[in-house]
C-alpha cells in the first residue's frame, strides 16, 4: 500500500468516525424534534436557534455530572460495559461503502474504509458483540432491573441475529459475494435488491429494530417496566455512551440496509448523468458525490423511519417477541431462501436454456 | 413550520470577550448553560400535581422546549427531582432515598401545596413540606399549580444552574446543608 | 352472570381478522396517523413569551381590593380565615383611628393580613366568604415560584392592590 | 512482521486462556474466553482465512459465549460462587494426574512433528477465502458436511424437546 | 320477591329472632339494623345464601367511634347490596372500646380483607381469623389508632401555624 | 401519642421492610428472585409498592403495600364544616374531581333534604360526564404509554386540556375544581362555557376515533392486553369491583342506571360490558363509555332546561354577593353559612355516584354539629386494588404493569 493511500485511509476513517459521532449526536436532537412534531409539539427550541445546540447541552451536562459507581457494583465491569458498547458500535461502520470511487489526479480513492471481502460477516461479527456492552453493564450494576434488562437484551439479540442472518443469505445468493462494496456495485441505477427481496428486506428491517433495541423491541430498556433496563444505574457520560452507542447502531444499521437493499450510493439514471459529461473523470466524480449524498439521504430516511416507528407503536412482551422471532421470522426467512434459490434456478434455466 | 420561528427567548450566549474569531468565556458559564438547558426531571409524582405535570409534558405546554422532556425515572440520571403531590410520613424516607441516589448536580423542586407545606392536609400522616427531609431549591405554589407555574419553577432551576459553581458540591456550605439533613 | 338491566351493550373483544393478524396493516395505519400529525399545526404555546388565555373566573393570586376612593375594603371580620380549609390566612384586627378614613373604609381594619401561598390551595372559598368584596383571586396573576419558603408569606404589602393614581381614571 | 504478530497473538492467547482457568469470578472467565476467541480469530486472519475468523467471532464470541454469560448471570445473582467448589486433596491429585496426562499427550504429539513450509510455487493465498472453502465443503467433503448438518438438526430437535416445558404427560 | 324493608326485616327476625336483630330503622331509604357480634357472620352468610335475597355484594365497611356511648363505643357498619334486586341494607355491630373484637368476614367476601385492615388501622378493631391483620395505610410503628375521637387531627410538627384569627 | 408519630428515618424503614420480608419468607423459594416494584417505579405512578417474587420474568407472588400517600381524609372531614369538605373530595380521584365534588354535595343535600332544580342537575350531569371522559382518557392513554405507545397519550392530552378549559370557565380551576356548592352550582354556565362544550362535542369524537384507530386493532396491543390480568365475574364481585373494571367481566352494574341520581333517568345511554375481564376488555369498556358519556353530554347540552342553577335554600346556599353587601338578612345567612353554623339534622345517609372508577359512595353520619360526625368514603380504588395480586400472579412483569394501568388505580383515592 503506498503512503498516499495509507494517509487517505487514515483521514477517511477519522472522517467516518467523526460523521458517525456527529450523526449519533444529532440523532438525539432529531429524535426529540421528530417526537415533538409527531406529537403536535415544537420540541427543544431554547438551546440555540431551533434548539440546535441541544445535543451539545446534553453532552456538556453529562460530561460534568457526577460519576457514580454503585457500592455493590463490580467496578471494573461497570466501567467496561459502556466502553464495549461504544467501541463496538463505532467499529462497525468501517466496511460500509459510502460512495463509489473518487478520482483525483492519477489516483482513485474508494470511499470505503476497508474493503474486506467478507464485509457483511464483519458487520455481523461486530454487531453480535454489541450485546456484551449491555450484558456486562447490566450485570455489573448489581441491580435487578438492570439484570433483567441485560438478560432480555442477550436473548433478544441472539434470537434476532439468526433471522437477520437467514434473511441476508438470500441477498448473498443473488450477489454471490460477501463484500458490501460488490453488493453495492451490483445494484447500479435502479436495480436495487429490494425489488427482488421484499420479504427479505421486511425480515431484515424487523430484525434491525430488534438489534438496535428500538420500539417495538425496546424491551431491554423499556421505561415502563424496567425503569432504564441495563442502564438504570448509569449516570454521567457512561450513560451518554450507551445512548450514543444506540444511535450509532441505528446509523450503521440504516447504512447496511441502504447498502444491501436500496442500492447504497446508486440512484436512478446515474449512468445517463455520467455519460452526460464529456470528461469521464469529472462525470465519475459528480456521480460519486451525488451518490454519497444519495447514500446519506437513504440513511437519514431510515433513521427517520426508526424514530417514526418508535413514536407510533406499543412494544412487545418478552415471550411474544421470542415467538415472533423464532416462530415467524425464522421460518419466513428460510422460506425466503428457498424462494430465492428457486427463483435463481428458474432464471438460469430460462436464460441459459 | 412558520409558527415555529416566533420570538422565543433562546438561551443567551454567555458573556465573553468576542473579537475577530475569538470568543472566550468562562468555562463554568458554558457548562452552567449546558446544564440549564438539559435538565432531566425525575417526576416524583404522587398525586394531583403529577397529573398537571402530564399536562406540562403535553403538547400545549411542552416542557421539551427547555430540553427537559426526557423523564429519567432512574435517580442516577436525573438532574432535578420534581416532587409533586402529597408526601406522607410513610413516603418521606423514600424521597430521601431517591435524593441520596441522585448524582450531582441535583436540584429539588417542590411542586404544589402538599409538597411544599402539606397544603390542606394538616393531618397526622402527612409531612408538612418536603424540606423536612431533603433540601429544596425551588418552591412552586398552587394546588395544583398551573403548568405555567411548573415551567416557572423549571426556569428558576435553570437560573440556579446557570450561575452555579462547578464545585458547588465541594463547598463547605453545601456539605453543611447536606449534613443538616443527615444525608451522608 | 345474567344481566341486571336491559341497557347493556356487549363490547367484548372480537377475534382478529387475517389482516389484523399480519401486524402490518394496523402498523401502517398507525404510522399514517402519526405522520399526519407531523405536518399539523403545533399546539404549543411558548409559555414565557406567550401566555395562554385564562378564564375570567380563574382563581389566581389573591388581591385585597380598595374601594373607589382608594380605601381598603377589608374590615378584618375573619370570615376568610375561617372559611379557609388550608388555614393559610392569618390576620390581626385594629381600630381605625381618626384621620385614617381615606385609608380604611370601615372602622375596623386588618393591621396585618397574611396569606401563606404555600399552604393556599386556591379554592376560592375566602373570596366567597368575604362579605365586603375585599379579597379576590385575580384571574390574571399566578403565584410565582421562588427559592425561599419565607417569601411565600404574602403580607399586606404584596396583597393590597396598589393605589390607582387619579390620572389613569 | 507477520511472525512477530504471530508471537504476540500466540502469547496473548495463552495468557487469556490461562486467565480463563485461574479467574475466580466466572464472569471474568467468560470475558477472558471471549478474548481468547478474538486472538484465535486474529490467528485465522494471519492465515488469510478471513471467513473462518469472522465465523469464529460470530458463532463463538457472538452467540455461544453470550449464552454462557446469560446462564452465569442467572445463577450468579447476588450469590458467591467461589466457595461452592471444594478443593480437597483428592481433587488436587486428580487434577495433577489429568494435567500430567495431557502434558504427556501434547509432548508425544509434538515430538515427531515437522513444521511444513508452504511451497511458494504452489501456494495459493486465496485458499482460506469463502469461495474456495465453499467449493471444498460442497465437493470433497460433501458427505461429512451433510452428516454434520444432520447431527446439528438432531441436537436442535433434542434441545427443543428438552427445553419445552409443557403441562401434561411427557412424550419422550 | 319484591324486596322491601319490611319483608326483609321480617324474614331476618324470623330467622334470627328479635333479640339478635334490633334497632332497625330507615334513615335514608336504606334499612339499618343492629346485631351482635356473635351473629354478624351468620347473618351475612344467610343474606348471601338465601335464594330470595341474594345479598351478595359488600359495598363498604366503616368503623365509627362514639366515645359517649358507654360499653358500646365502637361501631362497625357493614353495608351490603343485592345487585339482583337492587336492594341495600346496613348492618351495625357495637362493641366496647376495651374489647374491640369482631369475627372476620374475609371468608365470605374477599373485599373485606383490606376493609378490615383499614378498620384495624383506624380504630383498632381486632378481627379474629383475619389472614393478615396489620396496618394498611399508616406506618407500622404507629402506636395509636388515629381515627379514634380522642386523638388530634393536626400534625404536631407543623411550624408555620399561627392561631387563626377566630380559631377553629 | 401524636407527637411520637414522627417521621421514620431510613433505618426504621429498612427494618420495617425487613420485617415484611420475613413475612414473605415462608413463601420464599430459593429459585425465585425478589423484585421491589415501586414506590418510585415509573409505572406505579409513584405510590404503590409491590414486592414481587419472580421466576425469571414470571410473577409467582406479590405483596402490595399501600398508604404511601395516606392523607387522612376521613379524619380531616370530621374537623371541617360541611362546605369545606368539597376541596378534600377534589383530591381523592383527581382525574375526575367534579364527580367527587358533586357526589359529596348530593350526599349532603340528601341529608339536608334539599331538592335542586333541573337545570343544576343537568349542569352537574354535563360536568360529571366530562370528568368521566377525562378519567377514562387518562386511563386508556396511560395504558398506551405503559405499553410503549407514547404518542396517543399526548393526542388525547390535548383534548383533556379542552375539558380543563371548560372546567376553568365553570369554576375557575383546572384539576382540583372545587366545583359546585351544597345546593347547586356556584355559578351558571356562562355563554363561553356553553360554547366550549359545543366545540368539544364537535371536535372530540374525531380525536377519540383516531386514538382508537391507533391502538384498538393493533395486533401488538391486542397481544399485549388480551388475557392479561383477567378476573372472573364471581371473583370480581367478591372483591367488590364496580365500575368499568366490573363491567369488563360482564356484569352490567352501573349506579347511574340502578339508582339514578341527578336526572340520569332522563338520558338515553347504554352500559358497555365485556366478557373476559382482562385488560383488553377493560380498555374496550372504557373506550365505549367515553362514547356513551359523549352521548349523555350531547343530550344534556341540547335539552338544558331553563331555571335556576341552585336550590332555593337560604339556610344552606350562600346568598348572592350583591345581597350580602346590601341586605342584613342575607348578611346574617352568609355569616352563619360561612361559620358553619347551619342546622344540619341528625342522621346518617349513604349516597353513591358512578365515579370514574366505580361506585363512589359517601357514608355520612351527622350528629347535628357543624361538621360531619363521621364521613366515610367508599373508594372504589381501595376496594379493588387488593385483587391486584391475584390478577398478576402467573403473568409476566410487563403484564403486571399493564394490569395496574388498566385498573386505573388512583393513588389519592386508594390511600385516602
Amino acid at each position: 500500500m503506498d503512503s498516499v493511500l495509507l494517509i487517505y485511509k487514515g483521514i477517511y476513517i477519522l472522517v467516518i468516525f467523526g460523521i458517525s459521532l456527529l450523526i449519533a449526536t444529532y440523532s438525539t436532537y432529531f429524535e426529540r424534534k421528530i417526537a415533538a412534531f409527531i406529537q403536535d409539539r415544537v420540541g427543544p427550541n431554547r438551546a440555540g436557534p431551533m434548539g440546535l445546540l441541544q445535543p451539545l447541552a446534553d453532552a456538556g451536562k453529562l460530561f460534568f455530572k457526577e460519576e457514580f459507581i454503585p457500592a455493590k457494583a463490580n467496578k471494573m465491569l461497570f466501567i467496561l460495559g459502556p466502553g464495549i458498547a461504544m467501541l463496538v458500535a463505532a467499529m462497525s461502520s468501517a466496511v460500509i461503502p459510502f460512495g463509489d470511487t473518487l478520482i483525483l489526479g492519477e489516483t482513485s480513492f474508494d470511499l470505503i474504509a476497508i474493503d474486506v471481502n467478507i464485509g457483511i460477516l464483519y458487520i455481523f461479527g461486530v454487531v453480535s458483540l454489541g450485546v456484551y456492552g449491555l450484558m456486562i453493564g447490566g450485570w455489573a450494576s448489581n441491580n435487578k432491573f438492570s439484570l433483567l434488562g441485560a438478560i432480555r437484551a442477550a436473548s433478544q439479540n441472539i434470537s434476532y441475529e439468526l433471522a437477520m442472518g437467514l434473511s441476508l443469505i438470500a441477498v448473498l445468493m443473488l450477489s454471490g459475494s460477501l463484500s458490501l462494496k460488490v453488493i453495492a456495485e451490483q445494484q447500479t441505477g435502479f436495480n436495487w435488491n429490494i425489488w427482488y427481496q421484499p420479504l427479505g428486506f421486511l425480515i431484515f428491517l424487523i430484525c434491525a429494530f430488534a438489534e438496535t433495541n428500538r420500539t417495538p423491541f425496546d424491551l431491554p430498556e423499556s421505561e415502563a417496566e424496567l425503569i432504564g433496563g441495563y442502564h438504570t444505574e448509569y449516570s454521567s457520560m457512561k450513560l451518554g455512551m450507551y445512548l450514543f452507542a444506540e444511535y450509532i447502531n441505528i446509523f450503521v444499521v440504516s447504512a447496511v440496509m441502504s447498502t444491501l437493499y436500496f442500492g447504497a450510493y446508486n440512484f436512478p439514471f446515474m449512468e445517463n448523468l455520467r455519460n452526460a459529461f464529456d470528461d469521464p473523470v469529472l462525470g465519475n466524480n459528480v456521480v460519486t458525490i451525488i451518490g454519497v449524498a444519495v447514500m446519506f439521504a437513504k440513511i437519514f430516511a431510515f433513521i427517520f423511519f426508526f424514530m417514526w416507528v418508535r413514536w407510533t407503536l406499543p412494544r412487545f412482551r418478552y415471550d411474544q417477541l421470542m415467538k415472533l422471532g423464532w416462530n415467524i421470522l425464522i421460518p419466513l426467512a428460510i422460506l425466503n431462501i428457498l424462494l430465492t434459490g428457486g427463483g435463481i434456478l428458474l432464471y438460469e434455466y430460462f436464460t441459459n436454456g | 413550520m412558520s409558527d415555529l420561528n416566533k420570538d422565543i427567548n433562546m438561551a443567551e450566549a454567555p458573556e465573553g470577550h468576542s473579537g475577530a474569531g475569538f470568543f472566550a468565556t468562562s468555562f463554568e458559564k458554558v457548562i452552567g448553560l449546558a446544564r440549564a438547558n438539559s435538565l432531566w426531571p425525575l417526576p416524583f409524582a404522587t398525586s394531583c400535581c403529577g397529573i398537571e405535570f402530564m399536562a406540562t409534558m403535553g403538547a400545549t405546554y411542552d416542557i421539551s422546549r427547555f430540553g427537559s422532556e426526557r423523564p429519567s425515572f432512574s435517580p442516577r440520571q436525573a438532574d432535578i427531582l420534581l416532587v409533586m403531590g402529597t408526601i406522607a410520613k410513610k413516603m418521606g424516607p423514600v424521597v430521601k432515598q431517591v435524593y441520596e441516589q441522585m448524582a450531582e448536580p441535583r436540584w429539588v423542586v417542590a411542586v404544589g401545596a402538599c409538597a411544599t407545606s402539606g397544603g390542606i392536609f394538616d393531618s397526622y400522616s402527612v409531612l408538612q413540606g418536603i424540606d423536612r427531609v431533603v433540601p429544596v431549591d425551588v418552591y412552586v405554589p398552587g394546588c395544583p399549580p398551573r403548568p405555567e407555574q411548573i415551567l416557572d419553577g423549571l426556569m428558576r432551576v435553570q437560573d440556579l444552574a446557570k450561575n452555579e459553581s462547578l464545585r458547588r458540591r465541594n463547598s463547605p456550605e453545601y456539605q453543611a446543608l447536606l449534613a443538616s439533613y443527615n444525608i451522608k | 352472570m345474567e344481566l341486571l338491566s336491559n341497557r347493556s351493550k356487549n363490547v367484548a373483544q372480537k377475534e382478529m381478522t387475517l389482516s389484523e393478524r399480519m401486524y402490518l396493516p394496523a402498523i401502517a395505519q398507525g404510522l399514517g396517523i402519526t405522520i399526519k400529525h407531523f405536518f399539523k399545526k403545533k399546539a404549543t404555546i411558548n409559555y414565557p413569551e406567550e401566555t395562554r388565555q385564562r378564564s375570567d373566573v380563574w382563581r389566581g393570586l389573591h388581591v385585597l381590593k380598595r374601594d373607589e376612593n382608594g380605601a381598603e375594603r377589608c374590615t378584618a371580620c375573619g370570615l376568610c380565615a375561617v372559611a379557609c380549609p388550608a388555614e393559610a390566612i392569618t390576620m390581626t384586627a385594629g381600630e381605625r383611628k381618626k384621620g385614617e378614613e381615606h385609608l380604611y373604609r370601615e372602622e375596623k381594619y386588618a393591621v396585618t393580613y397574611e396569606v401563606n401561598m404555600l399552604r393556599c390551595i386556591f379554592c376560592g372559598l375566602c373570596e366567597e366568604a368575604c362579605p365586603k368584596a375585599a379579597i379576590f383571586l385575580q384571574d390574571d396573576k399566578l403565584a410565582p415560584a421562588r427559592y425561599e419558603r419565607e417569601e411565600f408569606i404574602y403580607g399586606k404589602d404584596r396583597l393590597v392592590e396598589p393605589l390607582k393614581t387619579t390620572e389613569t381614571k | 512482521m507477520t511472525e512477530s504478530l504471530f508471537f504476540f497473538f500466540a502469547s496473548l492467547t495463552l495468557l487469556c486462556a490461562i486467565m480463563v482457568v485461574i479467574s475466580k469470578n466466572p464472569v471474568y472467565s467468560v470475558i477472558f474466553l471471549i478474548l481468547t476467541f478474538f486472538t484465535i480469530s486474529a490467528h485465522y486472519i494471519l492465515l488469510n482465512a478471513q471467513f473462518l475468523a469472522a465465523v469464529n467471532i460470530i458463532v463463538y464470541a457472538g452467540a455461544i459465549m453470550v449464552l454462557f454469560l446469560f446462564v452465569l448471570m442467572f445463577i450468579n445473582t447476588g450469590k458467591n460462587v467461589e466457595g461452592t467448589i471444594k478443593r480437597n486433596v483428592l481433587a488436587k491429585i486428580a487434577g495433577t494426574v489429568a494435567g500430567g496426562l495431557l502434558f504427556t499427550v501434547v509432548v508425544a504429539a509434538l515430538k515427531d512433528v515437522t513444521l511444513g513450509h508452504p511451497d511458494p510455487a504452489t501456494y495459493n493465498s486465496q485458499v482460506g477465502m469463502v469461495e474456495n472453502l465453499g467449493k471444498v465443503l460442497f465437493t470433497k467433503y460433501m458427505l461429512p458436511f451433510q452428516l454434520v448438518a444432520v447431527l446439528f438438526l438432531v441436537s436442535m430437535v433434542g434441545a427443543v424437546m428438552i427445553g419445552k416445558r409443557e403441562t401434561g404427560e411427557q412424550n419422550f | 320477591m319484591e324486596l322491601t324493608n319490611e319483608n326483609v326485616l321480617g324474614k331476618l327476625i324470623a330467622q334470627f329472632g328479635e333479640e339478635n336483630i334490633f334497632d332497625a330503622y330507615d334513615p335514608d331509604g336504606i334499612m339499618t339494623l343492629t346485631t351482635t357480634r356473635e351473629n354478624i357472620i351468620a347473618l351475612i352468610q344467610y343474606l348471601y345464601d338465601d335464594k330470595d335475597l341474594q345479598v351478595q355484594f359488600l359495598t363498604t365497611m366503616a368503623g365509627i367511634h362514639f366515645p359517649d356511648h358507654k360499653g358500646r363505643e365502637l361501631c362497625m357498619m357493614y353495608q351490603l347490596h343485592s345487585l339482583r334486586h337492587n336492594y341495600r341494607l346496613r348492618i351495625k355491630v357495637f362493641v366496647p372500646a376495651e374489647d374491640p373484637v369482631l369475627p372476620t368476614l374475609t371468608n365470605i367476601y374477599a373485599a373485606a380483607n383490606w376493609m378490615e385492615r383499614e378498620a384495624y388501622d383506624f380504630y383498632g378493631f381486632i378481627f379474629t381469623g383475619h389472614p393478615n391483620l396489620i396496618r394498611i395505610l399508616n406506618i407500622e410503628e404507629m402506636e395509636y389508632h388515629p381515627m379514634l375521637k380522642q386523638y388530634p387531627l393536626e400534625d404536631q410538627t407543623r411550624e408555620d401555624k399561627i392561631d387563626t384569627y377566630f380559631g377553629r | 401519642m401524636a407527637t411520637d408519630n414522627k417521621t421514620a428515618d431510613t433505618d426504621q424503614l429498612q427494618e420495617f421492610r425487613d420485617n415484611r420480608d420475613l413475612k414473605l419468607q415462608d413463601k420464599k423459594n430459593e429459585n425465585l428472585t425478589t423484585l421491589n416494584l415501586g414506590p418510585t417505579h415509573p409505572a406505579t405512578h409513584g405510590i404503590f409498592q409491590n414486592i414481587l417474587q419472580m421466576d425469571g420474568e414470571v410473577i409467582m407472588d406479590a405483596v402490595p403495600t399501600i398508604g404511601y400517600i395516606h392523607r387522612a381524609f376521613e379524619k380531616i372531614a370530621e374537623r371541617r364544616p360541611f362546605y369545606q369538605i368539597t376541596p378534600l373530595t377534589d383530591r381523592m380521584n383527581y382525574c375526575s374531581s367534579p364527580i367527587n365534588n358533586m357526589g359529596y354535595h348530593m350526599t349532603v343535600e340528601k341529608l339536608l333534604g334539599i331538592e335542586i332544580p333541573k337545570r343544576a342537575q343537568y349542569i352537574r350531569v354535563i360536568m360529571m360526564e366530562l370528568a368521566r371522559i377525562s378519567d377514562h382518557l387518562i386511563c386508556n392513554s396511560i395504558l398506551g404509554v405503559d405499553s410503549g405507545a407514547f404518542t396517543g397519550f399526548l393526542y388525547v392530552m390535548q383534548e383533556r386540556e379542552h375539558i380543563y378549559d371548560i372546567y376553568e370557565e365553570v369554576c375557575g380551576a383546572r384539576l382540583t375544581t372545587n366545583m359546585g356548592r351544597i345546593g347547586g352550582m356556584e355559578r351558571d354556565l356562562s355563554p363561553k362555557a356553553l360554547h366550549l362544550i359545543g366545540e368539544f362535542l364537535k371536535r372530540f369524537p374525531k380525536v377519540w376515533a383516531e386514538f382508537e384507530k391507533m391502538l384498538t386493532r393493533n395486533r401488538i396491543f391486542i397481544d399485549r392486553t388480551v388475557g392479561v390480568g383477567a378476573i372472573t365475574a364471581e371473583r370480581a364481585l367478591s372483591y367488590g369491583f364496580t365500575g368499568p373494571n366490573l363491567r369488563a367481566t360482564g356484569v352490567d352494574y352501573d349506579v347511574r342506571v340502578m339508582n339514578p341520581y341527578s336526572s340520569y333517568g332522563d338520558f338515553e345511554f347504554e352500559i358497555p360490558v365485556g366478557a373476559k375481564g382482562d385488560t383488553y376488555d377493560r380498555y374496550l369498556v372504557r373506550n365505549e363509555e367515553v362514547w356513551q358519556s359523549l352521548k349523555i353530554i350531547e343530550q344534556a347540552y341540547k335539552n338544558l332546561p331553563e331555571g335556576s342553577y341552585h336550590a332555593d335554600a337560604p339556610h344552606y346556599y350562600l346568598p348572592p354577593k350583591q345581597e350580602v353587601y346590601t341586605s342584613m338578612e342575607a348578611l346574617i345567612y352568609h355569616f352563619k353559612i360561612v361559620m358553619g353554623e347551619i342546622d344540619a339534622p341528625k342522621g346518617e345517609v349513604y349516597h353513591s355516584v358512578e365515579g370514574g372508577n366505580g361506585e363512589l359512595g359517601f357514608y355520612l353520619v351527622s350528629d347535628g354539629g357543624r361538621t360531619p360526625y363521621r364521613l366515610h368514603f367508599r373508594r372504589p380504588c381501595f376496594i379493588y386494588y387488593q385483587a391486584y395480586t391475584e390478577m398478576i400472579v402467573g403473568g409476566q412483569l410487563a403484564d403486571a404493569i399493564l394490569t395496574l394501568s388498566s385498573l386505573n388505580v388512583i393513588a389519592g383515592e386508594l390511600d385516602a
